[in-house]
């Protein structure tokens, strides 16, 4: 249910931002036979496998995003120096093992995501309750250990 | 001018990444090399749209992107099936 | 400018020819259908080519006056195209059918199957086990 | 400029045609050709053949690409090292590309306007389909209007290909070989 | 708009329309037998379809057909003249006698499960090559190739042989080759005319002659094509392939595939290009005759080496298309003709041969020589076919045989080459050893030992093969009608009034 | 068609089509099979007398069945050799159906159907050549011919029977092709039409050595002729049984190609013409080698057949040298002797066969004593034999005597020095036959036997008689090898030399 | 089930929208790049995205490979079928101008069915080709 | 306005294109598979979205932009994934990273 609003939301908008033409009526009726189309794909593939979604994830998520944003952009920086100045910035690779604490495949699949978008930190392997981390430094690794990142994908998954 | 100047900044990207993607060593490198190149070319799309004014090249390229994708799942899938200790270079 | 006013036509020739060179040159079935490919799209590269014109843009109506390229070379190199991955994906096939029957993708070791030279073909069927199995170490490191 | 962005991803496709016949794995060999065709994808937008990027992309760096791999994971990856002398197939290509070099010469220059392809037929298409077809897009004008035809064949030849796939793998209820062929 | 008035005003596109949209039709059908019924309806339609066509072009009108209404070189347009409409004649006429022969054969030859998908193949490879031969676009002819190899490769994979996946595959490199080079003569050409239309490059292309880049394009066009029609250093593909396809196919190919690409051949040396330049300017000939006497000298020979007839058949197949060129390569009418003839002919003879080979095979499973030792004795009509086909293969005089090696040996003498004519006669001589093994073993030995009796061949096999067969014979004997088509068709393409 | 002479035409070479059919027809059913060849055989006879009239009268039945192209036609012409071959050719038919019953029964001989039907079909091939009217119409049917009795010679089917018969068809059909076809190609690339034509057709058309090596071409393309060194395929025929040697390697096939010979020299060549051409006399030679060296081999010969096709070898050059000789009168004898050759040459071979079915015995060293049990065989030989050696009464005489007339007439002398040691030669391999079998007391002959079986018998004493018949009245025949040549010939003419014979103003008397 | 969950989970979210994309490609081939041809390979790439990530097995259940050849058959007889509705109209093969009161509207729709023809036909067959290739590859 | 903007995206396309060489510059540089990913990554994100955003900028509210806005949400929705998909089927491949300390196994 929760997918089928999610979807009736953003999938008649992804259609109309693409086109563009919101005043050609067939393309409208094609639009909405689209939609169908791709939603009960969705659907279908939901069924076999259902994902736990929560409409209010798609509140949080904005917030969380421009959170990330930041992070992304210094840890860009920090790999960026030590592309340039391997001297000054050496590489210290390590690999660890990580504790989280989502409890759903969604949440986990975000946590690893956003471990992986950040440059420096790679999730390689997510199991139930443990993500095995490659970092380009030590300190990387420490930032991510603080369970920061860990807690806000957390509460942004909202456990019940 | 400064989307030409983006232009050849990207392909000087694209061009570390090919390198890479012939020199290797592992099978992974090569991957690496090539999703990147993929999504180098993406921006390229974008920024050559603007340069020749025509940006309604941008489905282009978002096909790119996730035929970029979708090429990169199929090699790691591919890899996966292959029996240890027999990788490819 | 004017010296090298046909560079691109040298260069797609370079490129037909490469791809012409793998699909004879190499024993591997793959190969020979990868080469086929290369073969190909640099043919459509020429097409493209052709069809350019200096100071155009892509034949979508756009601003009244502008100086479009030719869309007929695009056209036929579409239909080009997917007369390519048709017979791209039937090769393909026929290679994963010829190795059940065969056991084997290389040419030589195919032809020595079926009229077999001297010797028991089985043999040569071991071939090319060794051929590649060194790279295994040098992709760990 | 697009002419700098055209000759650079020529390079490119010149260095990646090299590596592939020089390269031995033929696992490298498809992912470059992956790249390859996204390369000349990326030429022919340089060449203003929008669609045409467009399907080269779909097809042969995605569907193409994707056939390989799986061809690959059913029948290996290894390649036997040449055995052959490589003097007939060299020199057979060495003819066809000095006779295709020797026919540049009186070929029109690379982007001329005054070209003859421009001159004949070409130019009703562009002047004349958006007020006789009505479509912006040329291409899909003369694609599906003025050449439908050989779109039809092109669409059989899609249909070919996927019956014959069809015969040659679909599922088969017994095997009827010769003795002598061996599953892998 | 009746249907009536429709279908007469469309006849051109209703020729290859029909079997290409058929063949999903087939797909749909789902069951083998109903899959067959209806492409054998389809190919007979088709037949009439050709022969409505020939009777309206028969004056030497010219019947133009705009795909679309686009006019000609904006849009794709089919041209029907006379050369046009005899090689429709033959091509679905043979299509329409090899579907009404399969049933049978793909019973015994073809899973059941892979049957709709058969003839859906069998189609579509019809469509093709019908297309291939009636389109007057350059281009539009590189796709109907492809419909038709592409089905090609996948019918011929069908063999039960592993050889066949072998062949096939080799078919399909060495034809994508073939077509991969057609279009890069197609496309120089494009290059310097700006159009693709046939007519239109007839046209424009006599003032371009000079240009290298014309030169280069008739070169690529020329061996592309080769590569398709099997001419002679380029024939490697076709033994394997015909040997290893199953019996219909074989038959089916044997009598079209290489036919249409020599019409393609004849069509781009004489109306695209233009006899003064394909001949005048570029001297095809001194390339085409000695390659074609070397091909029907060796592979004429290497037939009679052969113990599997189907590919001693495909030898000699290569061997008659060295006729062809030939005739092809003597440049005046008669020689035109005689190839024209041939092309026409050989479709006939080697048809009933194949299909007589597929009779043998539903019965005993082989075409080997040695397995066929005596079989005359228990299928004697099956065999009586194969020796009126062998017979006209030979070029034995009240055959359709005859009547072309007689032009082509008129044509040689004609230009006063008497070597050529020498040959011709002496691979005659070769093609009475070929022949005559196979009618020694299978009239003269005994069955060999330990193989079970077995029937003549069933009547659904036999009927196809004796219209064939007869064919040869009254075509013949009443030579008039195919010689003055031929005829005509050869001063059309080489303008010289009818 | 609506003339009864066209129809005859069809119907000639309908009946033995027909009879083939009927005899597959009839297959397993012996009495069926063999009625439907001896009333198709009887048929055909009447068919071929009931033309013989307007034939003589000067009439020329025609029958157009095909036109392939301009020029090319499958056409039939019933003129005087033809119809002169035809007569033998039905005439014997019957006879010799006869005797292949006798024959096959006698020795229970396998595949009887095959053997009849294809028989039949020999014989229509057989008719399509008398009438031909055309060499392409004649090619055709001489290739049937060919092909036809291939299954004839290889009757036996054992490795050493299929050896010859490839020696037999090879031989034939590279000749046919590889020379004939050329042949009758330059013909009518040269004058646009292959019909024979009363005169020649090339005459003047072609020059010396050209017209020459044209000859050359047809006369060793002509390989049922069997000249030397393409002699080699009859001897090796002689694995068949005896009826189909008798038949088709004395009468059909050997006749049909010197029948070609005599065709081609009148009416493609032309007499005239080849008169005119020195290079063409090399003919003369050759036909008289192979007599000569064909008779010294038969001489050599223990096996009675091979000795008997050796002697068919030489005797066949006996009709082209007639023909060679260029004289009208020769040519009149190379025509007669086709007739007289066939009588007497099949009758020996019925006497071999017929010893073979009774006595089984193949050599002649075995065959002493063996008049005195086989009384009507041998005698039957002796007429025979004295009729090759061309001793009167026996047919032999009269086609020797016209050739040789010829010969002296063109001053021909090397001919006439050939025909003369030839006689002798024959004398030499024949005479001791009769001597051996009349005259040396039979050894242990421990198996008694005696006469052959009946029909063979019949049929012996018919050809036997036809010899000596021939001999005298031989009025029809030679009124039809008068009408080839265009002499009148009166009833009183007398081959007894009595009469001067007037050479027509229009032959050129001296030699070339 | 639970490895590998990260690309099933995203797979699974892009999917729907990669099909919606392939659709626009799909309908808006008149005004921009793209057309039935383009469509049809990403629709069919969407599904075998699905496939990849998946296994063969839950791809079957997604899209059956049973009712793509019919699915192929339908769309070269949609294409066909408009060829044959301009002839019975008494046009030429393809002429699509016949197929409205307006020739321009004619053509539109004409452009739009067959272009539809194509991306269907594209897409089922190239999905019927993966699935024959994964079939064998199980 | 319009001169900010253009500023602005020059800005953040030079940005992109340092980061994206930067980026390529590290592919090269860095030892071993597992460290190249992170230079990788560095062109995935920030280069991408730089040289996105200052496209953004250009188009002003428009469907462009949106376009653009759909072709970074993708990369960034699938450059992680690849990536992590990537060094997952490394590791399990056994292809070992080169660490500068043991590895932690807790």
């Amino acid at each position: 249910m929760a997918y089928l609003i999610l979807s009736s939301l953003t999938l008649p908008a992804f259609w109309l931002l693409l086109s563009g033409f919101w005043d050609h009526g067939l393309l409208l009726a094609f639009g909405a036979l689209s939609v169908v189309i791709a939603a009960g794909f969705g659907l279908r593939m939901e069924r076999l496998e259902p994902t736990c979604y929560r409409p209010a994830m798609l509140l949080r998520i904005p917030a969380y995003w421009v959170w990330l944003t930041g992070e992304i952009v210094k840890a860009n920086i920090d790999v960026v120096k030590r592309i340039w100045w391997p001297q000054e910035h050496p590489i210290s690779p390590t690999m660890q093992r990580l504790h989280c604490t989502q409890q759903t495949l969604l949440g986990k699949t975000i946590y690893a995501n956003s471990i992986t978008l950040t440059p420096g930190t790679v999730a390689i392997e997510v199991s139930d309750n443990e993500i095995l981390v490659h970092a380009l430094s030590g300190a990387a690794l420490q930032d991510l250990a603080t369970g920061d990142m860990d807690r806000r994908v957390t509460r942004l998954e909202g456990a019940r | 001018m400064i989307f030409a100047a983006a232009a050849l900044g990207i392909l000087v990207v694209m061009g570390l990444a090919l390198a890479r993607a012939f020199l290797g060593p592992s099978v992974y490198d090569r991957i690496l090399a090539v999703n990147m190149f993929g999504t180098k070319t993406v921006l390229l799309i974008a920024v050559y749209g603007f340069l020749t004014e025509r940006p309604d090249f941008l489905d282009i390229a978002i096909t790119y992107a996730l035929i970029n994708f979708i090429g990169i799942i199929a090699v790691l899938k591919f890899v996966e099936r292959l029996d240890n200790g027999t990788l490819p270079d | 400018m004017e010296l090298l006013g046909q560079y691109n036509y040298w260069v797609v020739f370079f490129l037909m020819m490469t791809g012409f060179y793998v699909v004879i040159a190499r024993g591997n079935l793959v190969a020979k259908i990868v080469g086929l490919n290369i073969f190909q799209t640099s043919v459509f590269l020429l097409y493209i080519s052709m069809g350019k014109v200096s100071g155009g843009t892509a034949p979508i109506v756009a601003d009244p006056g502008s100086l479009y390229s030719n869309p007929l070379p695009h056209v036929l190199i579409l239909t080009a195209i997917v007369v390519g991955v048709a017979t791209t994906a039937l090769g393909l096939a026929l290679v994963v059918r010829i190795k059940e029957a065969y056991g084997t993708v290389e040419e030589d070791e195919i032809y020595a199957q079926d009229d077999p030279p001297h010797g028991s073909a089985p043999a040569l069927a071991q071939g090319s086990e060794t051929a590649t199995a060194d790279s295994a170490g040098e992709a760990r490191r | 400029m697009t002419h700098l962005i055209d000759i650079v991803l020529l390079t490119f496709l010149v260095a990646t045609a090299i590596a592939i016949v020089r390269l031995n794995s033929l696992f490298a060999v498809v992912m470059l050709f992956g790249i390859y065709s996204l390369i000349t994808a990326g030429v022919f937008i340089a060449l203003d053949a929008v669609d045409v990027a467009f399907t080269e992309a779909a097809v042969g760096a995605g569907i193409s690409t994707v056939l390989m791999l799986g061809t690959l994971a059913l029948v290996g990856h290894r390649q036997a090292p040449q055995q052959h002398s490589r003097a007939l197939p060299l020199t057979v290509v060495v003819i066809t590309g000095v006779v295709l070099l020797w026919g540049t010469a009186d070929m029109p220059r690379f982007g001329d306007p005054e070209a003859p392809v421009h001159q004949h037929v070409a130019p009703r298409y562009i002047q004349d389909s958006p007020a006789e077809v009505g479509v912006p897009n040329m291409v899909t004008s003369v694609l599906a209007s003025y050449r439908g035809f050989d779109t039809l064949g092109e669409t059989a030849v899609v249909f070919t290909a996927g019956v014959a796939v069809l015969v040659l793998l679909g599922r088969r209820r017994r095997q009827h070989r010769d003795p002598g062929s061996s599953g892998d | 708009m009746s249907l009536g008035t429709a279908i007469a005003q469309n006849l051109p596109a209703l020729q290859v329309v029909l079997p290409l949209l058929a063949a999903p039709v087939c797909l749909l059908l789902g069951r083998g037998r109903a899959a067959w019924a209806w492409a054998t309806l389809v190919a007979w339609l088709g037949l009439l379809i050709s022969l409505a066509l020939l009777l309206q072009v028969s004056d030497g009108s010219v019947l133009r057909y705009a795909f679309g209404g686009w006019a000609a070189p904006w849009g794709i347009e089919y041209v029907v003249d006379r050369l046009a409409a005899m090689v429709l004649l033959i091509v679905s006429l043979i299509g329409a006698l090899v579907l009404s022969y399969a049933r049978h054969s793909v019973d015994a030859e073809i899973d059941a499960d892979r049957q709709p998908l058969f003839y859906t193949l069998l189609l579509l490879c019809l469509a093709g090559l019908l297309g291939i031969v009636i389109t007057g676009d350059a281009f539009n002819l590189f796709v109907l190739l492809e419909v038709s190899s592409l089905s090609t490769y996948a019918l011929i994979s069908l063999g039960r042989n592993r050889r066949a996946l072998t062949a096939a595959y080799q078919y399909l490199v060495m034809g994508t080759i073939g077509a991969t080079f057609y279009i890069i003569g197609v496309g120089l050409l494009y290059m310097v005319t700006g159009t693709l239309n046939m007519a239109d490059l007839a046209q424009r292309l006599p003032e371009l002659a000079h240009l290298r880049t014309v030169k280069t394009a008739f070169a690529f066009i020329s061996v592309g094509l080769a590569l398709k029609l099997a001419m002679f250093p380029l024939h490697l593909w076709l033994p394997n392939a015909y040997t290893y396809a199953p019996s219909v196919v074989s038959a089916f190919l044997a009598a079209t595939a290489t036919k249409v690409a020599l019409y393609a051949m004849i069509r781009m040396f004489y109306t695209v290009f233009g006899a003064p330049f394909s001949f005048g300017t570029m001297h095809v000939e001194w390339l085409i005759l000695p390659l074609a006497a070397a091909a029907i000298f060796i592979a004429s020979v290497v037939a009679v080496f052969q113990h599997d007839i189907k590919r001693m058949l495909a030898y000699s197949s290569v061997a008659q298309i060295g006729y062809m060129l030939l005739g092809l390569g003597m440049v005046n009418l008669t020689g035109l003709t005689a190839s024209l003839l041939h092309l026409f002919n050989h479709a006939l003879m080697k048809g009933a041969l194949f299909l007589a080979l597929g009779a043998v095979v539903y019965r005993i499973g082989s075409t080997n020589i040695e397995r066929m030792g005596g079989i005359a004795r228990e299928m004697p009509w099956t065999m009586a076919a194969f020796v009126v086909g062998g017979l006209s293969l030979i070029g034995v005089p009240l055959t359709v045989g005859f009547v072309s090696k007689w032009y082509l040996l008129l044509g040689a003498m004609e230009n006063g080459w008497w070597p050529l004519v020498i040959l011709i006669l002496a691979t005659s001589l070769i093609a009475v050893v070929y022949v005559w093994r196979v009618v020694e073993a299978a009239y003269f030995r005994a069955r060999p030992a330990g193989s079970a009796p077995v029937s003549e061949a069933p009547l659904t096999l036999l009927v196809p093969i004796w219209l064939l067969a007869l064919a040869n014979v009254y075509l013949g004997i009443h030579t008039r009608p195919l010689i003055g088509l031929a005829g005509s068709a050869a001063a059309d393409l080489l303008g010289v009034g009818p | 068609m609506t003339d009864w002479n066209a129809i005859g035409i069809v119907l000639a070479l309908v009946i033995p089509l027909g009879a083939m059919g009927g005899i597959w027809l009839f297959h397993g059913r012996p009495e069926q099979r063999e009625r439907v060849t001896l009333v198709a055989a009887g048929l055909l006879l009447l068919v071929v007398l009931s033309l013989l009239p307007s034939v003589l009268a000067g009439l020329r039945p025609e029958w157009v069945f095909a036109e392939l192209f301009p020029g090319i036609a499958i056409a039939f012409r019933v003129e005087p050799l033809g119809m002169l071959f035809a007569l033998v050719a039905a005439l014997l038919w019957p006879i010799n159906s006869v005797y292949s019953i006798g024959y096959m029964r006698g020795n229970n001989e396998p595949h009887q159907t095959r053997f009849y039907g294809y028989f039949a079909l020999a014989l229509f091939a057989t008719m399509g050549i008398a009438f031909a009217a055309n060499l392409v119409t004649l090619f055709v049917f001489y290739e049937l011919l060919t092909l036809s009795t291939y299954p004839l010679v290889t009757h036996k089917g054992n490795d050493a029977a299929r050896a010859a018969g490839r020696v037999y068809l090879g031989i034939l059909i590279t000749t046919s092709i590889g020379l004939l076809l050329p042949a009758i190609l330059w013909v009518w690339s040269l004058t646009g039409t292959t019909d024979f034509t009363v005169g020649g057709l090339v005459g003047d058309k072609l020059q010396g050595p050209w017209l020459g090596l044209l000859l050359f071409l047809f006369m060793f393309g002509i390989g049922k002729a069997a000249l030397m060194p393409i002699h080699r395929w009859l001897p090796a025929a002689m694995v068949a049984p005896t009826p189909v040697s008798a038949l088709l390697h004395a009468v059909a096939v050997v006749k049909a190609g010197v029948f070609s010979v005599v065709k081609v020299i009148v009416y493609v060549f032309g007499v005239d013409s080849l008169h005119a051409v020195p290079a063409a006399s090399w003919l003369l030679y050759v036909a008289g080698f192979t007599i000569i060296v064909a008779s010294l081999i038969a001489l050599r010969q223990d096996n009675l057949k091979r000795r008997l096709a050796y002697s068919t070898i030489s005797q066949l050059s006996y009709v082209v040298l007639g023909a060679a000789i260029l004289a009208p009168v020769s040519i009149i004898g190379a025509a007669l002797h086709i007739v007289a050759h066939a009588f007497g040459k099949i009758t020996l071979f019925f006497a071999a066969g017929s010893i073979y079915t009774a006595a089984h015995k193949t050599e002649i060293s075995q065959l002493r004593g063996i008049g005195w049990r086989m009384p009507w065989t041998m005698t039957a030989f002796s007429i025979g034999a004295l009729s090759m050696i061309g001793v009167p009464p026996a047919a032999g005489f009269i086609s020797k005597w016209y050739m040789l007339l010829g010969a002296f007439e063109t001053q021909q002398l090397f001919a006439v020095g050939v025909i003369v040691l030839s006689t002798v030669l024959n004398a030499a391999y024949f005479l001791p036959i009769i001597f051996t079998a009349f005259a040396r007391p039979a050894e242990d002959d421990p198996a008694q036997h005696g006469e052959a079986p009946r029909p063979i018998v019949i049929a012996l004493a018919c050809t036997a008689g036809l010899t000596v018949l021939f001999f005298l009245f031989h009025q029809v025949p030679l009124d039809l090898a008068g009408q080839l040549v265009e002499l009148p010939l009166s009833d009183d003419f007398q081959p007894n030399g009595s009469q001067p014979y007037v050479p027509p103003s229009n032959i050129p008397q001296a030699l070339p | 089930m639970q490895r590998d969950f990260v690309l099933r989970i995203i797979a699974k979210l892009l999917i729907p929208y990669i099909l919606l994309f392939a659709l626009y490609v799909q309908f808006h081939g008149d005004f921009g790049p793209g057309g039935g041809f383009q469509a049809g390979v990403i629709f069919a790439a969407g599904i075998i995205l699905y496939a990849l990530v998946n296994g063969f097995e839950q791809a079957v259940r997604l899209v059956s490979p049973r009712i793509l050849p019919p699915i192929a058959a339908f769309g070269v007889l949609l294409y066909g079928g408009v060829g044959v509705v301009s002839m019975l109209r008494g046009g030429a093969f393809l002429d699509y101008n016949l197929l409205a009161h307006d020739p321009v509207h004619g053509q539109h729709y004409g452009i739009l069915l067959i272009e539809l023809g194509v991306g269907i036909t594209v897409a089922s067959i190239m999905l019927t080709i993966f699935y024959a290739f994964m079939e064998r590859n199980r | 306005m319009a001169l900010l903007l253009d500023l602005l995206t020059t800005l953040l396309l030079a940005a992109g294109v340092f980061l994206g060489i930067s980026g390529g510059v590290g592919v090269h540089r860095f030892p071993d598979f597992y460290s190249r990913v992170h230079a990788a990554g560095v062109t995935d994100t920030l280069s991408a979205g730089c040289i996105l955003l200052g496209l953004m900028l250009q188009a002003g509210l428009t469907l462009i932009s949106m376009k653009l806005l759909f072709i970074l949400l993708f990369l960034w929705y699938t450059s992680p994934v690849a990536s992590h998909a990537l060094t997952r089927a490394a590791e399990h491949s056994g292809l070992k990273p080169v660490l500068s300390e043991p590895r932690d196994a807790s």
